[in-house]
């Protein structure tokens, strides 16, 4: 939409006075602080962001430096990264969480001379490492409190910058020089640097152009109509690129109004009043979302229950075609009408999702459960695949095509091809310009042809749809050189509640197997119902019944396998209950609750031995650690199954795909 | 009831506001009153007038106090109710002047309907124990820990409802009392003293003797039953009370139950002098002026109380009533009350409280 | 802080470390019951003076007298150079006193907001007219004393709870909201008694920090009642120590620490 | 569930202040008014306007006053009838010495008497509390109740002891006295509450309001905020004895077209209002409205309610029975919800709000 304009306005700041000048009136920023929604219209930001850009001048700033911005959502800290970017200075956004030592870390490797950050506790972490950043000048603050003792020889108040530079561009002549300064930045300018928390080593700067940015925000505006009317809610860290382009790109490309919260524990609030028209938030806050209805619904009375259950069952039925604009009957309809007076509207009044236009979530694999029920109430839910180095999009899920289980179809503009280890490439206007100061991981990443690794396996389904299996270097082969993703099949089979969790094995041997952990209260309820008497986990967990209909989900999981592409050799041959549930205390899995596949192979070796060996049971002892921190063995006969393999039925065709986007 | 009265500190008269609000008080009831009167010799009529009357009259004088006397010590009997009541369980019982009528009336009614009075007597004690009861069980026991204006309302409901149950029962109409069934004496003692007649009616005396008598009673039941101990060690702290072994419960029923008894006495004696009929209802609240000066805690204050204000108002009704038009009856003893309170807001016998942060 | 925050520091009409308030020889009976006998001491501009001592030694007693809520029978109680032993306590509040209370003292059926909101009271003018039309001259008041008092709720980081009756909230915030409360008053004295009392490690901490803070960026004089001896010691500039309604000590903290007599109270050695 | 507070934020204090502050709050008071104003007059017969509505009204305003002094500042008062009495006998008077002016400037007046008669017997309040107080104001009612009837300049001595409520006009239209009809006092009726009724809630909203609460909840941490107790305590005697005046007033000019204090303002109209307050609810103002709806509404539902279920009942017997239930549904509604219609109201709100959640 903003293709012409950028033709002129091809910088932030110039779009900042486009909007002043274009929407002046309309409010750009609001922030919950002192109890009410304090507003900026866009002429205000515009003002204040050129004056705080003479101010940082007469700090001293130039071109081409690094500006480290630390903090929440605050209007401030946006309007710094504005205000940097109008004399052509790059912002470095900071994860405010970070501990110093990171944070040192950071703010050396992009050479931060300035320093934007929220309050005392950031202050306080940056000046416990200042002997490592030789290169900070300054440091600013947006929230005075308790600092008033510091020395404020390097310190300023951000609103003081500001109020200096206003005064200094009562001259016109510097208001006129000033404007010049701006008008010099081009499109194809280092706009920001984005630091990428990497599970592993240390954070890599992504550097992106104005032209990089401003390319990925009209992506997403056209792709959902995002305009002027809308709100969003900014609560995700200002360093995540999602952030960045959803709260500062597409806020000033489209003109929308960005909203920040009053501080992180009032978010769900705050997005209720505000009622946000757009919204992202990763799977977690989904899930804790839904979680909560539950826990509370139980609460509340058997009439309410009822009628709860009722209604939930009808959007599960109806919910998600009405959504997607298919045909559903009258009476269905009607029936889902009432459910939404009743029970839907209420609910996405509750969540703050009312006026939702779109929402997205992304990050990791959403639940398809989950997904459905925002879906199935009205919340126009969607799924989008990106990265830091992409300017965020590679894949958006379009309206009236939304699948659980992929994440859509590559967005306007990116190319992408599947590497024959499955790996996923992207291309597009909006990538990255390499990251900063690393030759050697930007040679790595980047292919000769321009495109990225992404790092993740994935494959397309029929329908052109991508399929994110795993991260690419945990994605295995076994003997015969077929593809075998753990993760992949663990999380499938994770998706049955009478499945807490599963263990795959396959690395290199000749096919696939997994250890399962039933969920106790899911299987329990079962057993109640169907008169299955256990005196303990362990006796459940090997009973025939319990180990039948564990034999049936593997036959579903392996049925889906078989028809998806390149999946097919990791369907599971055998699989077995384990006696025990897989624990953080032993060892077995993380604080996160993630399994450590390595260290579970290893203490159940005779299991996996016999999973191979084609044995019928095996005997086990493992080492325990009871609640209250006393140690004990427990062991156990455990039995395994064979499972059914399906032919496969998906053509290889991972390539297909690639001509159908 | 801790925040009955506060002093947190002294000299409060001392200051303007109440001060010139006393005098602003003053005047407005001198302007109403002074309306009534003869403009000429007010202050005569006022402050001379009324003690020449008694000095050269005191045969009326006496007469004029024995009937103050006589119904100080109803209004103290309805005030013992009160302070049985609120001693024990903290309860502003609003009821205790419709229960006085409310057994009078079924006294009578049973007779009228045929049995032997003194049975009434007697079954008319088991409909107060089952009130008493029900009380307890309806009204106090869900209402357990809710402020004191709640039950304060509670009682409102125990009094609209028994004002109804009584009207549907018995019927709306004024009752004679059946004083002579009860072998009540009736007639007059006249005495001649002090150069005239003091008629004393018979029943006014045999009410001043079972008056105190019966306070006489419950002295002795305070004092000496175990369940009298464990009533005064409830109105000391509710823990106290369950150490003596007996339940709260318990002791609320037979609180409520006592204040029965005593409500019975009343109603026999007050249904003596004149009908039985809710008309009496408004007579009772005489009992809270009473309340006042006794405090709401005090035993002995219920009765002192009752015979000042008995006496205080029928010598004013006597000697100052005529002078602005009379029937001050309605409110002087409230007056009078007042005028106590404001010099001690704990009343006569109440506790002094020191007022704790 | 935002800008309003200038309004919350004291009025700076003593110079720092001058006598703020003296006690003199007070002595305070309640019939024949002796709550405080003959002390002295005085506390200075500026500083945050701790009052400890065993239960029942008159601590707050001795608030009581500060703020006018007891009278004491002997001695004088000077405040700001002028004497003040009769003072009422609308007229110490009028005067800068402000106070906490060992049992706190809310306004239960009212939101924290509203609570805090009373402690502007006197800082309002707007007449009765004004206020049952409630726009104007009225309104405008109100909002400027909210932006206020929307100061203390972020200064305490109460925000969350700011529109919640206060009666149902968790003891730590209850505190926390009297401290507001008091703060509204932008008093030049604050006594607080027991701001502690019931709390957790992290409430304390939290508690310490606000002390400081009031104390540092309002200067605010702070006069506090507190058993936890490891508080007294870090937060107090000067102790006084009561026993029995008697001064028994009188210092810094690292002096009233090594006085015997002290460490008898204490640890309860007969006398 | 009816209330979508999604996109409802306040970006100014002033909005965040309101009293009303969520839109369908607004909208649901602007669609009672719009009842109030247009629907009630058009649906209703004149026997239900001012055998119904207007008592209703009255009973309001006069129930808002002593919800002002017990429900907002904590002091019992079983006086309230005297006040209203007051009121109606200032209105008299004040219409006997300016016949020329309008009725509505000296119904609104006559309240001011009213409110300095509150002020004289509210001063034991500093120094007495509770039932004390509770009693206290009792001297007032019979005082008061007692000058009525022994002071004759009050009823103009009439020979009936009452007093005669002359005709008035508003814009030629009669509004007090035999010729105003039933539409024309309801409408002046309605008019008076829904402006006293906006006055006291911007009062209990501002910083009286709040000083009063104070006062109420904790007097003694009140009085060490600066809050003056005797001041609050008089303001809120004489604001509740004007609300109480004007209801007074009204009572006898718009209601009754006429009366005696004995008949009228007897303490048993101060307990009913005290009843409407409770059953109400302390400290809310909608309480005030929804006590006075029940307290005065059920004796008419009683009388032709119970015999439209069948229950046939003389007159005589329907009004005891009328006094059990009257009695036994307070004692039910204290132990049911001891803070009021307006406490289940709320619960009913936060239950809509929250829907369908539990909380």
């Amino acid at each position: 939409m903003a293709s012409a304009a950028a033709g002129q306005a091809d910088t932030f700041p110039k779009l900042l006075l486009r909007n002043a000048r274009q929407r002046g009136g309309r409010t750009a920023f609001r922030h919950k602080d002192l109890g009410i929604w304090q507003s900026w219209t866009w002429a205000e930001v515009a003002e204040q962001v050129r004056a705080y850009a003479k101010g940082f001048e007469q700090l001293g700033l130039k071109r081409g430096e690094k500006v480290a911005i630390i903090g929440y959502n605050r209007p401030r800290l946006y309007w710094s990264m504005a205000a940097a970017q109008w004399l052509g200075a790059v912002p470095v956004p900071v994860y405010a969480d970070s501990v110093a030592d990171e944070m040192a870390y950071v703010l050396d490797h992009a050479g931060a001379v300035f320093a934007c950050v929220q309050d005392q506790e950031q202050v306080d972490k940056v000046l416990s490492v200042a002997e490592r950043l030789p290169a900070l000048r300054h440091m600013l603050y947006d929230e005075p409190r308790g600092l008033r003792d510091y020395d404020h020889a390097k310190l300023h108040d951000i609103g003081e910058v500001i109020e200096s530079g206003r005064t200094a561009l009562r001259d016109p002549a510097v208001s006129a020089a000033h404007d010049h300064e701006m008008e010099q930045g081009q499109g194809s300018d280092l706009a920001i640097i984005l630091y990428t928390s990497g599970t592993t080593g240390r954070p890599k700067g992504v550097m992106l152009s104005h032209f990089n940015v401003i390319t990925a925000a009209e992506i997403g505006c056209a792709f959902d109509g995002l305009n002027e009317t809308d709100e969003i809610i900014a609560y995700l860290p200002i360093a995540w690129v999602g952030d960045h382009v959803f709260s500062y790109a597409q806020a000033i490309i489209a003109g929308f109004c960005v909203n920040c919260p009053e501080s992180p524990d009032t978010v769900v609030d705050d997005r209720r009043e505000i009622g946000t028209t757009y919204a992202f938030a990763p799977p977690r806050v989904f899930e804790t979302m839904l979680t909560l209805t539950m826990v509370r619904m139980e609460d509340a009375g058997p009439l309410m229950r009822k009628l709860f259950r009722y209604f939930l069952g009808v959007a599960k039925a109806h919910g998600e075609k009405i959504l997607n604009g298919e045909p559903v009957p009258l009476g269905a309809r009607l029936l889902y009408k009432l459910g939404d007076i009743l029970i839907y509207a209420p609910l996405r009044n509750r969540f703050g999702l009312t006026n939702i236009k779109v929402g997205y979530t992304a990050g990791e694999a959403i639940g398809p459960e989950l997904f459905r029920f925002y879906r199935s109430i009205g919340v126009n839910l969607k799924q989008l695949y990106g990265q830091t180095e992409a300017g965020v999009y590679i894949t958006m899920q379009p309206d009236g095509e939304i699948k659980a289980d992929t994440v859509g179809k590559p967005a306007p503009q990116v190319e992408i091809r599947i590497a024959d280890n499955g790996e996923v490439l992207y291309r597009s206007p909006s990538i990255f310009r390499g990251y900063y100061k690393d030759e050697e991981k930007t040679a790595e990443t980047m292919t000769a042809d321009g495109y990225v690794r992404s790092g993740d396996a994935g494959f397309f389904d029929e329908s052109g749809h991508l399929k994110i299996i795993d991260r690419a270097k945990d994605v295995g082969k076994l003997s015969s050189g077929e593809l075998f993703p753990p993760k992949y099949i663990e999380n499938k089979l994770k998706f049955y509640p009478n499945i807490k969790e599963a263990v795959a094995f396959g690395q290199g041997r000749d096919y696939a197997t997994v250890a399962l952990n039933i969920d106790l209260t899911a299987v329990g309820n079962w057993a109640e119902r169907n008169n299955v008497v256990y005196a303990s986990y362990q006796e459940l967990a090997g009973h025939p019944l319990v180990y039948d209909m564990m034999a049936e989900h593997i036959d579903e999981v392996n049925r889906s396998l078989a028809a998806e592409p390149m999946m097919g050799g990791a369907q599971i041959r055998r699989f077995l209950i384990l006696h025990k549930e897989l624990d953080a205390d032993d060892g077995e899995l993380t604080r996160t609750q993630k399994v450590r596949r390595g260290f579970i192979a290893e203490r159940y070796a005779p299991l996996v031995e016999a999973l191979y060996n084609g044995a019928t049971e095996a005997d086990i002892s493992t080492e325990v650690t009871f609640e209250d921190g006393r140690k004990g063995v427990i062991s156990a006969t455990v039995k395994i199954r064979d499972a059914k393999i399906y032919p496969v039925t998906a053509p290889v065709a991972a390539r297909a795909a690639k001509e159908a986007a | 009831m801790s925040d009955v009265a506060a002093q947190p500190a002294p000299n409060l008269l001392a200051k303007g506001w109440v001060k010139s609000g006393l005098i602003v008080a003053a005047l407005v009831v001198a302007a109403i009153v002074g309306a009534r009167l003869d403009p000429s010799g007010t202050i005569h009529a006022i402050f001379v007038d009324p003690f020449n009357q008694m000095a050269q009259a005191p045969d009326l004088l006496v007469q004029t106090i024995w009937e103050g006397l006589v119904s100080g010590v109803l209004y103290a009997l309805i005030a013992l109710g009160f302070v049985l009541i609120f001693k024990a369980s903290g309860v502003f019982n609003f009821a205790q002047g419709i229960m006085v009528v409310f057994a009078a009336l079924t006294l009578v009614g049973l007779y009228e309907k045929g049995v032997p009075a003194f049975i009434a007597v007697i079954l008319t004690l088991g409909v107060m124990f089952v009130l008493a009861a029900t009380i307890e069980r309806v009204v106090l026991r869900p209402l357990v820990n809710q402020p004191d204006i709640i039950l304060f309302m509670a009682t409102f409901g125990i009094t609209y409802f028994l004002i109804g149950f009584g009207e549907s029962v018995f019927g709306g109409n004024p009752k004679q009392m059946i004083t002579e069934q009860l072998f009540l004496p009736k007639g007059a003692i006249d005495l001649k003293m002090l150069g005239g007649i003091v008629s004393l009616q018979k029943i006014d005396i045999a009410a001043a003797i079972i008056a105190s008598l019966m306070i006489a009673v419950l002295g002795l039941f305070f004092q000496y039953t175990r369940i009298g101990r464990a009533l005064r060690a409830v109105a000391d702290s509710h823990k106290a009370a369950l150490s003596v072994g007996i339940s709260l419960n318990q002791i609320w029923v037979i609180v409520w139950f006592t204040a029965g008894i005593v409500a019975l006495i009343t109603g026999i004696m007050w249904g003596a002098r004149s009908d039985v009929s809710f008309a009496l209802e408004i007579v009772a609240l005489k009992a809270l002026p009473v309340l006042i000066l006794g405090g709401f805690t005090s035993i002995p204050g219920a009765i002192v109380g009752g015979l000042i204000i008995g006496i205080g108002e029928k010598l004013g009704e006597f000697y100052w009533g005529p002078l602005i038009g009379g029937g001050i009856e309605s409110w002087l003893a409230y007056f009078i009350a007042l005028g106590f309170l404001l010099f001690r807001p704990q009343g006569l016998f109440g506790d002094k409280i020191i007022e704790r942060i | 802080m935002n800008a309003h925050s200038t309004d919350i520091a004291g009025d700076p009409v003593t110079q720092k470390g001058e006598a703020l308030l003296s006690v003199e020889n007070v002595s305070l009976r309640f019939g024949g019951v002796k709550a405080i006998t003959d002390v002295s001491f005085d506390i200075r501009k500026g500083e945050i003076r701790a009052i400890i001592g065993p239960n029942g030694a008159g601590k707050t007693s001795m608030l009581n007298c500060i703020n006018g809520f007891y009278h004491p029978q002997d001695g004088r109680i000077t405040y700001k150079g002028v004497r003040r032993t009769r003072v009422r306590p609308h007229q110490a509040a009028a005067a800068g006193i402000a106070r906490t209370f060992q049992n706190v003292a809310l306004f239960k059926g009212m939101s924290t907001l509203d609570n805090i909101m009373t402690g502007r009271t006197l800082k309002m003018r707007k007449g009765f007219f004004w206020q049952a039309l409630r726009h104007g001259p009225a309104m405008a008041e109100e909002i400027e004393h909210r932006k206020v008092v929307e100061d203390i709720i972020d200064f305490l980081e109460i925000q969350h709870i700011r529109k919640l009756p206060v009666g149902k909230l968790p003891y730590g915030l209850q505190k926390r909201v009297e401290l507001g409360r008091a703060l509204a008053m932008e008093p030049e004295l604050l006594l607080l008694d027991e701001p502690m009392a019931g709390m957790n490690l992290e409430e304390k901490e939290d508690m310490c920090r606000f002390i400081l803070d009031m104390n540092n960026q309002f200067g605010t004089t702070i006069a506090l009642i507190e058993h936890d001896i490891g508080v007294v010691m870090d937060l107090s500039d000067r102790v006084v120590v009561l026993e029995y309604g008697r001064k028994i000590a009188d210092g810094t903290p690292g002096e009233v620490k090594t006085d015997q007599r002290v460490i008898d109270a204490y640890l309860g050695v007969a006398h | 569930m009816f209330y979508r507070e999604a996109g409802q934020y306040k970006t100014n204090y002033a909005a965040d202040m309101a009293v009303f502050p969520l839109r369908q709050d607004r909208i649901g008071i602007a669609v009672i008014l719009l009842i109030a104003f247009v629907g009630v007059p058009l649906a209703g017969n004149d026997f239900f306007l001012s055998s119904v509505m207007i008592p209703f009204l009255v009973f309001s305003l006069a129930a808002i006053g002593l919800n002002i002094l017990t429900g907002y500042t904590g002091l019992i008062s079983l006086g309230t009838a005297a006040f209203m009495g007051v009121g109606a006998y200032s209105c008299y008077k004040l219409t006997t010495f300016f016949p020329g002016v309008n009725i509505i400037v000296l119904i609104l007046l006559s309240g001011l008497f009213s409110a300095a008669i509150g002020v004289v017997f509210g001063l034991p309040s500093l120094r007495i509390k509770g039932f004390y107080l509770a009693v206290a104001t009792l001297a007032a009612q019979f005082f008061l109740q007692w000058a009525f009837v022994r002071v004759p300049w009050l009823f103009n001595y009439n020979a009936s002891g009452a007093i005669e409520v002359p005709q008035r006009t508003l814009f030629g239209l009669p509004v007090t006295g035999a010729a105003a009809t039933p539409e024309t006092r309801y409408f002046v009726c309605l008019g008076l509450v829904v402006m006293l009724t906006w006055l006291a809630s911007n009062l209990v909203h501002g910083r009286l309001g709040r000083s009063w609460m104070a006062v109420r909840d904790m007097d003694i941490a009140a009085e060490l905020m600066g809050i003056k107790l005797l001041n609050a305590k008089l303001i809120a005697f004489a604001v509740s004895s004007y609300f109480a005046g004007v209801a007074g007033a009204m009572m006898i000019f718009l209601w009754y077209g006429g009366g005696e204090a004995n008949d009228v303002f007897t303490i048993r109209l101060s307990f009913n209002i005290l009843f409407m307050v409770i059953l109400g609810g302390l400290g809310s103002l909608i309480g005030s409205f929804m006590g006075a709806a029940f307290i005065a509404s059920l004796p008419t539902i009683m009388k032709f309610g119970l015999p439209a279920l069948g229950v046939p009942l003389s007159g005589a017997t329907a009004e005891h029975v009328t006094f059990m239930l009257v009695g036994a549904l307070i004692i039910i509604f204290l132990i049911v919800e001891p803070h009021g219609l307006a406490r289940l109201w709320q619960i009913g709100k936060q239950k809509l709000r929250t829907w369908p959640f539990p909380y």
